[in-house]
Formats: C-alpha cells, sequence, structure tokens
C-alpha cells in the first residue's frame, strides 16, 4: 500500500515537472537569449545581430521571425516544428557551422525554456498536427540500396551529385538569397544534425524549408516518392558516407611511403589507392590583408609516395564545382561575382628545421622563408598551370619558374572531386631556395585551396595551419639488431644477479 | 670500502635520475635568444637573412629613405636600380670605374657623386654633385658587411640575380662604431659623429641638403639654435639647396644622441660661427 | 700545522680581497679628479637633465660589447663562474649553518648534562672548520674568476659596493678568528662559567657569520632588484639604498632557513654514513642518534622552507611582473615540476626515515597500521604537488581532451590546489613525527584521552579549513585573492604544529616507557634515505641558483646593466641540471674528502 | 589467505593504475595524458615500495619471493624462463622506441609566456607594467556607460574572434580544429582568469607573431589585431571577455 502510495506521488510529481518543463519558462528563456544567442541572432530573433549582420557566417544564422525551421520532424505541410526539433539544434549544435552544442553549459530546463522564448519570435503557438510517420521505416539492405541509388540518380543527382558530393549542376540559393550548397553526402561527420538514415529521411520527406531541398513526400511534386522509396533513398544516402574521409583527431603527419620504380604520375592511378591518405581540416583565412568568412570547401586529403629521387604528393579534396574561368557552364552556377580558378597550395620551410622552430605558417617571416607549390584549374582558353614561389611574409613574394625546378603538377576533376598530383625531384640544385626532401625527418607541410566560383581568389580561401610531411625510411639492420643487444645485456644482468646473489648465501 | 662503494653509488644513481628527469622528463623550452643589440652574426647567415638585414639597414640605420622614397622626392627611389645601373654606367656622364651593377651600387654609396641621376643633384652644380654622403662615414658610417647586405637587398628588390657575397668574418669596422658613442671633444668630432656634414655644410663638410651652417651665427641666435637641434620642426628655414626646406625631413632624435654637454658646445660653436 | 696552513690560507684570500679593492674601485683614482672626469665625461643621457648640474659622482652602468668579455681558451666563463659560485655557496651554506645547530645542541648538552650532545656539537664544528677554508678557496676562486671573465660588471659592482666589501674583508676576519677560538678553546672552556664565555663566543660566532651573508646576499639581490641607482645605473651615493634593495630581506630569510635545512641534511649523511660503516654497537647507537637529530633539525627547517618561498615569490611579482611570470609561467614553468619531484622525493625520506625509526621502539607496532593511511594522503598532495599547469601531450591526447587544458587536473595546476596539497603534506609530516614521539611512551597524565582527542579535533578542523579554503579561493573566488588563501592556510598549518606540539609536551611529561630505546637498532635502508635527503637538498639548490640567476635573462643587473657576452643566452632546464649535476658530484668528492680527512685526524688521536 | 607482500604490491599497483585509466579515461572522459601518468605511476609505485618496506619483516617478506627465485636451486627452470620474458621485453621496448614511426614530434609551447615589460602597437609603445584598461574604471563610476562598452565588446567579439574561440568562448569555434595549437579556451580557469588585462591587451594587439620564441609564434593562429580592429576595441573585448566568462582580470594591487 505504502509503496503503492509513494509510487503515485512521484508519478504526479513527474507529471507536474514534465508540464512545467514542456511549457517553460520563457522570462527565463530570454535572459539566457539575451546573454548567449543575440550575438548572432540577434534580439529580436531575426539573425541580425553582430555577427549575423554581414557576410560573416556561412551558412547565415537563422531569422527566427518567420518561423521556418530548417531542421524539423513535422511533414512538408505543417508549418510548426516539433519542439525537440528546436531543442535538438540548442543541444546539439549543428557540426560544419557556427552553431555550437549548448548542453556542456546549459541546464536541460534552461534550453527548454530557450525553445519556449525563440518561439515567440514568429508568433507561433500550440503544438504541430501532423507528424512524419517513422513507423514504416526498412532496414538498410543491399537491395534496397540498389534501388534508392536509382531513385537517387533521378530525383537527387542534379543537386547532390551523381556520387554525392553535392556538385550541383545548377544554381542553388536560399529563400534570404544566399548561396546554398547542397550537402556533400560522403562526410558523414558535416551533417547539420547527422547522417542517421532515420535523419535524412526526415529532410527528404519534409525537405528543408527556406531551401531548394524539397519535400519528395508532397503529392504535387512530380518527384515525389512513397514512404518507401523514401527509405531507400536515405538508406542508400547513409551508405555514401566515405570512411576514408574521417578527420582523425591528433593525426597530423602525411605518410610518405617509399616505394621502387617510377611514382605514379596521373592523379587517377590506382597505385594512390595503396598509400595511406591523412586528411585536415580547411579553415577560412582570416588571419591577414583581406579576410575570408564564407568558405565552400572544409577539407582536405593528403596521400604520398617517394622513390630515391622523387616525391609525388596526391591531394584530394571536394569541390562542389569545377571553376573554369570564361566557360559559361561555370558562370551559370555562380551566384555572383566572376569565376577565378580553382587551386590548391602546398607550403615547405625552405630548410627544414632542426629544432621545433618553424617559419610564420601564414607563408612564412623575414628570417625564414617558405617555398611554396601552387597549381590552378584551367581556363576556357589556356591549360592548368603550376606555380612556384618563394615568400618572406604576405607581403614578400618572389615568383620563381616551376619548370627549372623541375616542379610539375596535373589535375583532374571527377564528380566533385579535385586529384592533383605534384612532383618533383628530392633535391634540387638550388639549395637556399628550395626544400631538400630528407628521409626520416619531419618536414612542416601546410595546404591552401581556392574555389574560384566562390569568389576564393588571392588572401581569400581556405587553408591549414603547419602539419608534417614524413619520408619513412626502411627500417635499417640497426632497428633489429639493437633489440636483441639489449635483450641480451638484460638477460646477462639478470644471471649475473642471479650468481651474486646465492654466492652470497 | 663496500659500504662507500655502495653509498656513491646510490648518490650518484640519485643525482642521475634528477639530471636525466630534468633533461628527459620535462619538455625542454629553449628560452628566446636575448634581443638582438645591432649584432651581426654573419658567419651563421643565410642569404635571405642577409637581405632581410639589408632592408633593415636600408629602411633604419641607414637612414637611406630619408631621401630615397617616393614622396619626398628629394632622391630617386631605389626599387630597380640594380636593374637600370648598367644604363647608368653606359650615360656619358658617369664618372666611375663600375663594371657590374653591384660595383655600381656600392660606388654609388661610397662616392655618390660618379653618377647624379639627371635632376637630383645639389643646385647650381648642374647634376655633378650628388648631395648623398658617403654612407661609410659620419652617423650612418655603415660597415662593409651592411654596405653588402643593402646591396642585396636592393638587387633582390630590383629582381636581378643577388651576386653579393655574405663576408666571412667580423665586421670590418667595430672600433669606429664605438668612437662614435664616446662623447666628442671638440666640435669636428662632435659634427662627425652626428653625421650633420650628410645634409649641412658646417664643420669642414659640404652636405648640400639641409641649410648652409657655416655663417648661421650672424643670423641666429643661441636659443633658436638650440631648439632647431633638439626640434628640428619648431622653426623651418626658407631655403634649402635642393629647393624650399620641408618639414620632418631632419631627425628629430639627435637630441638623443649627444650629452648636454655636447649639445652646448654645438650651440656654442654655431653661434661663434658667423 | 693544520691550523697554520688554513690560516695562512684565509689570510691570503682576504688579502686578495682586500688588495685587488682599490685596484677594482674607480673611486680611489683620488676622488676629486674623479669627480672632475664624470662631470666632463659622463653623458648625462638626455637633454632634459642638462639643468641638474650635481650629478652625484659615480659612472652609469656600462654597455658592454661582445669584445669586452675576455675569452680564454679552454675555459668558458660562465660555466666557470657557475660551478664557482655554486660550489661556494654549498660549503657556505654548510659551514654557516652548523656553527647554528653546533650552538644550539650545545646549548642543550650544557641544559641536559647530556654529554652525547656537546660530543656531537664538537664532532660537527670539527666538520665545519676543514669546509670553512674550502669556502674561502672557492669563494676567491669565484670572485678571481668574475674578475677575469666580467671585469667590467666586477668593476661596475665594486663601484657601488666598495664600501659593503670591505666591511666583508674584516667580517672575514672576525669569522675566521671566532670559529678558530670557538673551535679550539672548546676543550678549555668547557666547565662552569668558562662554558659561557664559550657559548657567547659561538653566538657572535653565528652573528658574524650570517652578517657575511646578509652582505653578499644583497650583492646578489642588487643583480636582481638593483636599488639606490637610477635608470642609467647611476649610483645616488647612498650605500645603504644599494644593500637594502627589493628583494634582499626575502632572499635573507629564504637562504637562512634553507643553510639550516641543508646543514642538517649533510650532516644526517655524515651520520648515516658512519652508522653504515660502524664496527661496534655503541658506535651505531651513536651515529643513528647523530642522523636522528640531524634529520630532525633538518626536517624543522624544511616545513616553514615553503612559506618562506611564497614570500620571495610574492616578492619578486611585486618588484617585476615579468620577472614574476619568466619565473613562474614563462620557460621556467616547468623546473617548478622538477622542484615539485625533488621537494617530494624529500618529504617522502624524510617520512621513510621516521616510520624506520619507529623500529628502535617496541611500542611503536600499535601505529604501524596508521602508516599506510599517512602515506597515500603525502602521495596524493605529492601527485596533486607536481601535476603541472601545461601538460605534455601528444596530437591525439590533446585532441581527445579538446584543448592544452585538462578539465579536472588543469586546476590542480594553479597556486590555490599547490598551496593546500603542500599544507597537507606538512602536516602530515607532522602527523608521522607526532607517532614516532609517542612510539616508545605511554601518558600518564590523568587527561591523556581528552589530550588526544583535542589533538585528532585540532588536526581534522585545520585540514577542513586547508582544503575548504584551498576549493573555495581556487575556484569560487575571483583571482585577485586566489594567492591570499595562503596566508590562512599556512596560518593554520602553524597552528596545528604549535598547538600540537604543546599539547604532546606537557601530556608526555613523566610519560612511562613502553620498552628502553634501541638507538641503532634501524634498518641501512632508513640510512640511505638519510643520503636521499642530503643529494636531493645539494642538487635543489643548485638548480633554485640557476632559476634565482636565470630570471634576470639577459642582463648583470636587471634592467639596468645588459650582458652582452655570447653567454648571455637562459640556458635550458635540461642543460643547468647537466651542471647542477656535476656540480654536486665535485661537491660531493671535496666533502667526502673532508669527511675522510676527518677520519684519519681522528685516529691519529 | 594471506597473500605475498610482493603479488600484494602488485595488486595495489594495478589498482592505481586502473583507477587513473579508467576513472579518468572512461569515467571522466579527460584521459590523463601518458607522460603525467608516467609520473604519477612512478610515484605511486614507490609510495607502496616505501610503505610496505618500513619495518624489517615487511621488508623481508617483500623481497622473499624475489630472493627465493634468484637462489632456490630447485627454481632453476623458472628462473630461466622469467629471466627469458624480461630480456624479450626489454628487447620488445627498444624496438618500439627506435623504429622509425609516423608518430609526429611532440611540439612544446608556454601557453602563458612572459610578455615584454614594453611593445609598440598602433604607432606607440605600451609599458605593460603600467598598462590599464581605460575602461575599466566605469565599472562603478558609470555602470550604464560600462554595460553598453561591455555590449559592444561583444559586438567586435562576434564579428572578429568568435570564429576561433566559439560561441561560448570555449575556444571551440567553428574554425578551431583546423588550427593547432587549438584556440584557448576562456572559460578554463588557467587562461584570462589568470592574467591581467594589459597581458591581454599585447597578445591581441601583436598576435601569434608577437610572441616570444617559447611560446612558438610561427604556429599561433591569432592575428594580428592592430591591422584590423582599433585600440578601443581591443579595450572594450577585453571588458566583454571578462563580463562574459565572469571572471576578475587580476592585478597586483594589495586588497
Amino acid at each position: 500500500m505504502k509503496i503503492k502510495n509513494l509510487l503515485l506521488i512521484i508519478l504526479a510529481v513527474l507529471f507536474v515537472s514534465s508540464t512545467v518543463f514542456a511549457s517553460g519558462d520563457k522570462e527565463n528563456g530570454k535572459k539566457i537569449y539575451e546573454k548567449k544567442c543575440i550575438w548572432c541572432h540577434g534580439k529580436n530573433g531575426d539573425g541580425k545581430g553582430p555577427a549575423g549582420s554581414g557576410a560573416f557566417l556561412n551558412p547565415p544564422p537563422r531569422d527566427f521571425t518567420s518561423g521556418m525551421y530548417k531542421f524539423k520532424t513535422t511533414p512538408f505541410d505543417e508549418i510548426l516544428p516539433n519542439d525537440e526539433d528546436i531543442f535538438k539544434m540548442i543541444a546539439d549544435g549543428m557540426p560544419d557551422s557556427s552553431m555550437p552544442a549548448w548542453k556542456d553549459i546549459l541546464k536541460e530546463k534552461d534550453m527548454w525554456d530557450l525553445v519556449e522564448y525563440i518561439k515567440t519570435f514568429a508568433g507561433l503557438t500550440g503544438k504541430p498536427a501532423k507528424q512524419i510517420d517513422f513507423a514504416k521505416q526498412v532496414k538498410t539492405s543491399k537491395e534496397g540500396i540498389e534501388r534508392g541509388k536509382k531513385l537517387f540518380l533521378d530525383r537527387c543527382a542534379e543537386c547532390h551529385g551523381e556520387e554525392g558530393r553535392g556538385d550541383a549542376t545548377k544554381k542553388l540559393k536560399d529563400d534570404w538569397d544566399a548561396r546554398t550548397w547542397p550537402r556533400n553526402l560522403t562526410k558523414s561527420w558535416s551533417f547539420r544534425v547527422n547522417n542517421n538514415p532515420k535523419e535524412i529521411f526526415a529532410r527528404i520527406t519534409a525537405g528543408i524549408p527556406g531551401t531548394l531541398m524539397p519535400s519528395f513526400a508532397d503529392p504535387a511534386s512530380k518527384k515525389k516518392m512513397t514512404d518507401e522509396e523514401r527509405w531507400d533513398v536515405a538508406n542508400y544516402a547513409a551508405s555514401l558516407a566515405d570512411a576514408s574521409k574521417t578527420i582523425k583527431e591528433g593525426s597530423t603527419v602525411v605518410k610518405a611511403k617509399r616505394i621502387l620504380g617510377n611514382l605514379p604520375e596521373k592523379a587517377d592511378d590506382p597505385k594512390w589507392q595503396e598509400a595511406e591518405p591523412t586528411n585536415f581540416y580547411l579553415v577560412a583565412q582570416i588571419i591577414g590583408k583581406e579576410r575570408f568568412f564564407t568558405p565552400s570547401n572544409n577539407s582536405i586529403m593528403a596521400r604520398a609516395f617517394y622513390n630515391d629521387k622523387e616525391i609525388a604528393i596526391l591531394l584530394e579534396w571536394d569541390d562542389r564545382t569545377k571553376s573554369i574561368p570564361g566557360d559559361e557552364k561555370a558562370a551559370e552556377i555562380l551566384l555572383e561575382g566572376e569565376v577565378y580558378n580553382d587551386a590548391v597550395a602546398a607550403q615547405f620551410p625552405v630548410t627544414i628545421p632542426e629544432e621545433m622552430e618553424k617559419p610564420y605558417f601564414g607563408m612564412g617571416d623575414a628570417a625564414r622563408p617558405v617555398n611554396m607549390w601552387s597549381w590552378k584549374s584551367e581556363k576556357k582558353d589556356a591549360p592548368q598551370a603550376v606555380g612556384l614561389l618563394n615568400a618572406m611574409g604576405f607581403e614578400k613574394v618572389e615568383q620563381r619558374d616551376a619548370n627549372k625546378a623541375g616542379l610539375t603538377a596535373a589535375g583532374v576533376y571527377n564528380k566533385g572531386t579535385w586529384r592533383v598530383v605534384m612532383k618533383r625531384s628530392l633535391k634540387t640544385g638550388e639549395k637556399d631556395k628550395d626544400i631538400q626532401f630528407e628521409e626520416g625527418k619531419f618536414i612542416p607541410i601546410a595546404f591552401s585551396v581556392w574555389d574560384g566560383t566562390n569568389s576564393e581568389k588571392g588572401s581569400k580561401h581556405t587553408m591549414t595551419t603547419w602539419y608534417w610531411i614524413f619520408l619513412k625510411p626502411e627500417a635499417g639492420a640497426y632497428v633489429y639488431a639493437m633489440p636483441v643487444v639489449v635483450a641480451l645485456l638484460v638477460f646477462g644482468g639478470c644471471v649475473l644477479l642471479a650468481r651474486s646473489s646465492q654466492r652470497k648465501e | 670500502m663496500k659500504t662507500f662503494l655502495k653509498v656513491v653509488a646510490f648518490s650518484v644513481v640519485v643525482i642521475l635520475f634528477y639530471a636525466f628527469y630534468a633533461s628527459y622528463g620535462i619538455p625542454q623550452i629553449k628560452p628566446e635568444a636575448p634581443p638582438q643589440e645591432e649584432k651581426l652574426d654573419l658567419g651563421s647567415m643565410t642569404m635571405y637573412q642577409f637581405i632581410a638585414l639589408g632592408d633593415k639597414i636600408f629602411n633604419g640605420k641607414g637612414t637611406c629613405t630619408l631621401c630615397h622614397n617616393p614622396v619626398g622626392g628629394r632622391a630617386p627611389v631605389l626599387d630597380s636600380v640594380a636593374s637600370i645601373a648598367l644604363e647608368h654606367m653606359k650615360d656619358a656622364r658617369y664618372k666611375g670605374k663600375a663594371k657590374t651593377a653591384e660595383e655600381y651600387i656600392r660606388e654609388s654609396m661610397l662616392e655618390p657623386s660618379a653618377f647624379v641621376v639627371a635632376g637630383f643633384g645639389v643646385k647650381g652644380t648642374n647634376d655633378t654633385e650628388s648631395p648623398m654622403p658617403n654612407v661609410a662615414t659620419g652617423a650612418i658610417g655603415l660597415n662593409e658587411a651592411e654596405i653588402d647586405a643593402v646591396i642585396a637587398y636592393l638587387q633582390k628588390k630590383a629582381g636581378t640575380e643577388v651576386t653579393v657575397k655574405i663576408p666571412v668574418g667580423a665586421p670590418a669596422k667595430e672600433e669606429k662604431a664605438e668612437a662614435a658613442t664616446a662623447i666628442a671633444k671638440t666640435p669636428d668630432e662632435l659634427v662627425a659623429k652626428l653625421g650633420c656634414g650628410a645634409c649641412h655644410k658646417i664643420a669642414g663638410q659640404v652636405g648640400a641638403l639641409g641649410p648652409d651652417l657655416t655663417k648661421v651665427g650672424a643670423v641666429r641666435k643661441e636659443d633658436y639654435l638650440r631648439r632647431s637641434v633638439l626640434d628640428p620642426d619648431a622653426d623651418i628655414a626658407k631655403q634649402c639647396p635642393t629647393g624650399p626646406c620641408a618639414a620632418g625631413m631632419m631627425p628629430k632624435d639627435y637630441k638623443d644622441k649627444m650629452t648636454a654637454g655636447e649639445l652646448e658646445m654645438l650651440v656654442k660653436f654655431m653661434v661663434n660661427s658667423k | 700545522m693544520r691550523f697554520l696552513t688554513k690560516a695562512i690560507v684565509s689570510i691570503f684570500i682576504v688579502l686578495a680581497f682586500i688588495l685587488s679593492y682599490p685596484i677594482l674601485t674607480p673611486a680611489s683614482k683620488s676622488s676629486l679628479a674623479f669627480a672632475e672626469e664624470v662631470k666632463k665625461d659622463a653623458s648625462a643621457s638626455s637633454v632634459k637633465e642638462e639643468k641638474a648640474k650635481d650629478k652625484p659622482a659615480y659612472p652609469p652602468a656600462p654597455k658592454l660589447k661582445e669584445t669586452d668579455y675576455p675569452k680564454i681558451k679552454g675555459f668558458n666563463g660562465r660555466i666557470v663562474i657557475w660551478l664557482a659560485a655554486q660550489l661556494h655557496l654549498w660549503f657556505a651554506a654548510f659551514v654557516l649553518a652548523v656553527p647554528i645547530f653546533v650552538l644550539i645542541i650545545e646549548g642543550i648538552g650544557m641544559a641536559t648534562h647530556d654529554e652525547r650532545y656537546d660530543k656531537m656539537a664538537y664532532e660537527f664544528i670539527k666538520i665545519s672548520i676543514t669546509a670553512y677554508s674550502i669556502t674561502a678557496v672557492f669563494g676567491g676562486l669565484l670572485a678571481i674568476s668574475l674578475m677575469v671573465f666580467y671585469p667590467d660588471f666586477m668593476k661596475y659592482m665594486t663601484g657601488i659596493f666598495g664600501s659593503s666589501m670591505l666591511a666583508y674583508a674584516f667580517l672575514f676576519f672576525a669569522e675566521s678568528a671566532s670559529l678558530y677560538i670557538y673551535y679550539y678553546g672548546w676543550n678549555w672552556l668547557n666547565c662552569g662559567f668558562k662554558k659561557w664565555v664559550h657559548l657567547t663566543i659561538g653566538l657572535v660566532l653565528n652573528a658574524v657569520g650570517t652578517t657575511l651573508m646578509f652582505l653578499a646576499n644583497a650583492w646578489v639581490t642588487f643583480m636582481m632588484s638593483p636599488g639606490g641607482v637610477d635608470a642609467q645605473g647611476v649610483f645616488q651615493g647612498n650605500s645603504w639604498a644599494a644593500v637594502h634593495n627589493f628583494l634582499w630581506n626575502p632572499i635573507n630569510l629564504h637562504r637562512t632557513i634553507a643553510n639550516i635545512a641543508y646543514g642538517g641534511s649533510v650532516v644526517g649523511a655524515y651520520a648515516a654514513y658512519r652508522f653504515l660503516s660502524a664496527q661496534t654497537k655503541e658506535e651505531k647507537a651513536h651515529y643513528d642518534w647523530m642522523g636522528y637529530t640531524a634529520n630532525f633539525i633538518a626536517i624543522a627547517a624544511l616545513l616553514p622552507l615553503p612559506f618562506a618561498g611564497y614570500w620571495l615569490t610574492a616578492e619578486i611579482y611585486a618588484y617585476s611582473q615579468q620577472m614574476g611570470i619568466t619565473l613562474m609561467g614563462g620557460v621556467f614553468a616547468w623546473l617548478f615540476i622538477i622542484q615539485a619531484v625533488l621537494i617530494g622525493a624529500l618529504f617522502l625520506s624524510a617520512n621513510y626515515y621516521l616510520w624506520c625509526g619507529m623500529g628502535r621502539s617496541e611500542g611503536a607496532v600499535r601505529y604501524n597500521k596508521y602508516i599506510k593511511y599517512i602515506a597515500f594522503v603525502i602521495i596524493a598532495c605529492f601527485l596533486v604537488w607536481f601535476t603541472p599547469h601545461t601538460l605534455v601531450m601528444t596530437q591525439t591526447e590533446l585532441k581527445a581532451l579538446g584543448g592544452p587544458y585538462h578539465k579536472y587536473l588543469g586546476p590542480l595546476g594553479i597556486m590555490p590546489a599547490k598551496n593546500t596539497a603542500v599544507n597537507i603534506m606538512i602536516l602530515f609530516t607532522f602527523l608521522s613525527f607526532l607517532l614516532y614521539r609517542r612510539a616508545n611512551k605511554i601518558a600518564t597524565v590523568s587527561w591523556a584521552k581528552y589530550g588526544n582527542i583535542a589533538q585528532i579535533a585540532i588536526f581534522t578542523g585545520a585540514i577542513i579549513n586547508i582544503v575548504f579554503l584551498g576549493v573555495y579561493y581556487g575556484y569560487y573566488t575571483n583571482t585577485a585573492l586566489k594567492v591570499g588563501s595562503s596566508v590562512p592556510q599556512v596560518a593554520s598549518t602553524l597552528f596545528v604544529i604549535i598547538l600540537c606540539m604543546i599539547i604532546d609536551v606537557f601530556m608526555f611529561k613523566g610519560a612511562k616507557d613502553v620498552a628502553p630505546l634501541k638507538w641503532g637498532n634501524v634498518p641501512d635502508r632508513s640510512q640511505y634515505a638519510l643520503f636521499l635527503l642530503a643529494v636531493s637538498f645539494t642538487w635543489l639548490m643548485g638548480l633554485m641558483g640557476y632559476i634565482r640567476s636565470g630570471i634576470r635573462q639577459h642582463w648583470h643587473v636587471y634592467t639596468i646593466m645588459r650582458d652582452n657576452s655570447p653567454d648571455a643566452y637562459t640556458p635550458t632546464i635540461g642543460y643547468a641540471a647537466q651542471i647542477v649535476s656535476i656540480a654536486v658530484i665535485i661537491f660531493m668528492a671535496i666533502v667526502i674528502f673532508i669527511f675522510w680527512l676527518n677520519q684519519i685526524s681522528s685516529k691519529k688521536h | 589467505m594471506k597473500i605475498s607482500r610482493l603479488l600484494l604490491a602488485v595488486i595495489l599497483i594495478g589498482i592505481f593504475y586502473g583507477f587513473f585509466k579508467i576513472f579518468f579515461g572512461v569515467v571522466l572522459k579527460q584521459p590523463i595524458p601518458s607522460s603525467l601518468l608516467t609520473m604519477y605511476m612512478f610515484f605511486v609505485v614507490v609510495g607502496i615500495l616505501l610503505v610496505l618496506s618500513f619495518t624489517e619483516e615487511g621488508a623481508r617478506e617483500l623481497m622473499s619471493p624475489i630472493k627465493n627465485l634468484l637462489e632456490n636451486p630447485e627454481k632453476k627452470m623458472m628462473r630461466m624462463v622469467v629471466f627469458v620474458i624480461v630480456s624479450v621485453l626489454a628487447g620488445y621496448i627498444t624496438y618500439n622506441q627506435i623504429k622509425p614511426s609516423f608518430e609526429a614530434p611532440l611540439e612544446l609551447r608556454t601557453i602563458h609566456p612572459a610578455p615584454p615589460s614594453n611593445f609598440s602597437a598602433f604607432n606607440k609603445t605600451y609599458n605593460l607594467l603600467t598598462l590599464e584598461n581605460p575602461f575599466r574604471k566605469y565599472a562603478k563610476e558609470d555602470p550604464e556607460k560600462f554595460k553598453t562598452l561591455v555590449y559592444e565588446g561583444g559586438e567586435v567579439y562576434f564579428k572578429n574572434c568568435f570564429y576561433c574561440h566559439g560561441d561560448k568562448l570555449d575556444g571551440q569555434g567553428h574554425y578551431a580544429q583546423g588550427f593547432n595549437p587549438l584556440p584557448a579556451n576562456f572559460m578554463d580557469v588557467g587562461t584570462i582568469a589568470q592574467l591581467q588585462e594589459s597581458y591581454l591587451f599585447w597578445r591581441i594587439a601583436t598576435g601569434g607573431p608577437g610572441l616570444p620564441k617559447e611560446a612558438a609564434p610561427w604556429i599561433s593562429s591569432m592575428p594580428v589585431w592592430q591591422n584590423f580592429i582599433t585600440e578601443e576595441e581591443i579595450w572594450k573585448v577585453i571588458l566583454f571577455l571578462y563580463d562574459y566568462t565572469g571572471y576578475v582580470p587580476r592585478s597586483w594591487e594589495k586588497h
């Protein structure tokens, strides 16, 4: 009897408190909003906070006054999102955007209060009437993925690209006239929510309001798909995730492998698969000269081979647009401005630092120059170009002749991915100008990437800080002999110890 | 004896442990070297550093940019001097002996009048005499290594091949520098030390950028002269040999370069120059 | 005969000092002529000062060039001076410390009429007298090498400290005289009123010795926090201002306390060695007792040492924030991790020695079970104490933590946590000592039970207070007050130590022994704890010498006289550790030599 | 059953090791860096050995299994096996140490290096010892104005700094992961809470390239802010940083 009463009381308390939570405390929400959120979303929730106004953020912060929420689990014809949808955005944040996860510093109740306050900006009240039905979830299967692939090529590839790298063939902008980039489905870590099939299904079903991602459940749409079809596509999209593109925490070394014979010349040579890739985040150049805030690329992958004479580095990055200045097709998908070349550059110090002291990562400094290898995509009437320069800081740049230094570079664009091979002999004649590669030494390396369709040119580009490239030597006899010597010595020591101990007895 | 050895061995092991931990157990951070005090270490310099040094001298100690700048127009801009040197050497008015661009630039620094770019000569000499001082003397007093660094910098700037070699060994004119900082005993010494002659005609030197000071005592009072040394822009003379005098031309840091006694000596000397 | 040679050596060195004095002092050039010269030459560096005609008659600090530093092939000036200074310092510390507790021991011996004390005191002073001449030898060596390698610097320093150097020379005479009288008069002045005379001489000896150290400290601290000079290094003529510079007093206190602890540890090591090589039971008992007493003195001085260190650090910050940050946050941050390891080693070995010492009494068994808890607390505090603020991490670890800061260990890297740890460590070391004290005794007073309760209450209260202060000030208050927590923490620690000691003394007055104390009945292992103590202490002093000198960076005299020698750079900690280790080995070799001399001389008798 | 002291020591060491590994690594999700763990374990081992050996019997008991293994003629076989295992282990460790590996070298930098006593920015020279935030006084004199200044500082922050230092000032901004070293986490008690405002001013105005060598200026991504924002804006953003985090700038005045 007593236990029953207790349970009842607990239940009652839970019930009451949950309703309190659900209704939320707007005043508290407002207080938190004005401390933490106004900086991007603005005091009035219009997305025009200090960081929101002007082209500082890509994607721009959400405008709450429109009541339009991009990532929701209610159907396309239901304007209201679920509270949980908003809550989830606050708690978990949105990867690859400037929205952080707040759950580590805000209490759960505070976040619910925020949800309640945020809803007041649009003046929408009540609960959504309809819900997406997740009940008929189709488990992922080989056949299902095949079916999904077919549907994907038909319905989605126009924007998301044939292989899902978001390489759209048309111009895309959202309701606020901002350039939008379709999700690159191979980079699982860059999904705004996550790449769980269920979430993808929700996007396909409800669309992403405000953007050109439509609802495929809308009966009025020519591209309508059935529930089952949408699950198939979602499963297929989830399966596109490319594990080799995951950026491993703490992996900072481009692993150059020694091979016999010739190095692969072409970017699409299958031999490259034998080299272990390393991925790096690309971030916008916001450090010097004209700064850049709206990048479209976010990571680059590097592989390397070397033999006794040369080194070849394969740089691979997903770029949604092949930017060819002068080309009509390229101009078509441009939102504004001008099409420039796509380009990539690898930066090295001119001399390998003996200690930790390196050149300044932003193009070197007066005492320690850098050596920069670059490659530029073709123009309508010009072929791809290889560049070589030495720099002692942003301002002091010396253009050099890449041919003379024996530097070559060639790139191939394929379905949303650039692959560029850069090759040079390990040593050159000009010791105080060119990096001289050495085995077994950690050599600093950094990358820069330009997306010409995203108005990236000059100092506007994405980049990395210093990482390493390591030419791993074959293990010599020393490596095998030394452990044996140590083992023998230790063994001898043990025996001696035992002897002396016994003798004492 | 055995105890003794044991104790010694124990202590040595403890010491070694500490030494080992301090050397390998913690990160070894190399403290920053003391800030440079204009000291040249040519031995370990790369060409880049050498050029960077030239840059620093050109813009700093050498006081070159005082005149060689695009704004003031008091002397030619030297961005491409290394590439057009050959043209100058072919010029009929050229009086020097240089055969290469490098030699030409060095010559121009040591004997500025060997070639005067048209329009930049001392007024009235028809561009045969340069107002520029010999950079190896006076207040500028560059040593050979420093001159070489400036040449390297200029060659680099013009985009031509850098032909200068980094000199080996210590800079030659170490003592000179010391003499310059010593307290001057006579007005002549002081004028030489401060390099007044680079611009002014004074104490036997024949600068031709600033006003002639050989008879200044006749027209200016003591207070005026003292103020002019300490704060050059307080009063601006109307007429300089190269045209109207401009504010900001004379460096303002002479007050930091001399002692009170020296200042008084210099002022008295000028007052007496009638 | 030995007395003669020593006296001659000492006198020679003092003479060298005095003779070199006029050579080195510019003021000796007939002060009138000199003043004239200064008036003519001295660069009144800025014109604004031109009107100030009555400039003091001293030159500004010279601006040196690399060529101003003489080079001698095969010698690195800095290393020579480093070694000479360090060795001089060690011996000086030893020589100054020993008379302090010789005097104390002699006093105890006189009060208790226990002859062992008198015998031990005499043995110590005998050791110190050999060390005294070696100190002088290294002092002379240091002075000479400074003159050789840094002549301009020495010239400048003697210009300012001429008078105090003269005083130093005279005091050195006085010190020698009183030491010899004290030593050679030991047997003669050994009864009744004569003993009082002897004690008074001992007091004079200590007073003179301490003054000597204070004077030398003034020179050293002048280099760190110059006083009595203007920004150009022109001496204003007030010698007292130069001596009494900003860091003088903190260093004086720190060094005095450290010297006592250090002297104790070296004597402890000596006793340990004699114990290990003793042949008879009596000998073993004597040296065990001697080691115990020396260790006791060392630990008693060690406990307040961290507090003196904090004061010094606080004053360094107050003097110059830049110097402070160089010390604590910059390149040297890691040095304090090594220091923490060393001090931890000191505490551990001291405690271990106490625990082992409980084997001397049969009553101690009942306390054995508590030792593991004490050890646990001390180790835990120790781990907190050496947790660095900046962690050494691989890339993978760095990203796993999401930054170079560890959420839970990071706060252990800052001051309040360290203060808390060290206070608790001190309290538990004290607890070890309390247990040791009562191991062989059973209190007979009626209120013993309440006494125990009171002690436990005081301990618990203080620990709660210390932890609360540490946590509260560490994390819940603004940072300006952070260092502020250390004072109440220290106060509670001292409070516990004093109060518990008083209670204990009264409680065990007339207590009965469980069994007779068996001096000499300790394992050999415990003696190695004494060696560890001595070696760690020596090494630690060397390391602290490096940092005290290192925080001046490239200045001979901080912000006034620049070091432009090729050795002006600050060496890395590893390099310093190697030099210090070499110096320690040299020091040990000489100490062993002294002990050996002592042994053969006593054998003769 | 009474377990032997040696075994006890091994078990205790294992327990402590497990505690450090599991409690910090798994429960708190903040693993202890291996360099520190090594030192922790070293002293834990020392401590355990000290406790187990401070009595004569204890020490004997602790050593007896080893002594037995070394001396007992009957255990010859066992002895050899142990010796072989130990030497193979030593050889293996050596191999791991010297084989070429892609593990990047450790880069150590002082996070808060000693500042210079003077520095130049905005064509002026600042003396760090006396430099103070000119707006700080309004906190008392004119709280309304102070609030506005803090808000303006926030604007500066969110237009310039938050890409790296994060919306939450925790060093986890949008671009943070792309940088090495990671941007400073202002919420951590070890950063701005330990510093004076003048120090922050120096770091902001001169950025990465203004750092001394021990702080590895070549990899710091901190821009030279004097090129982008004004002196006043820097002081305001400093106000904002302290206001938002709730820390108080360190000062050396005696309170």
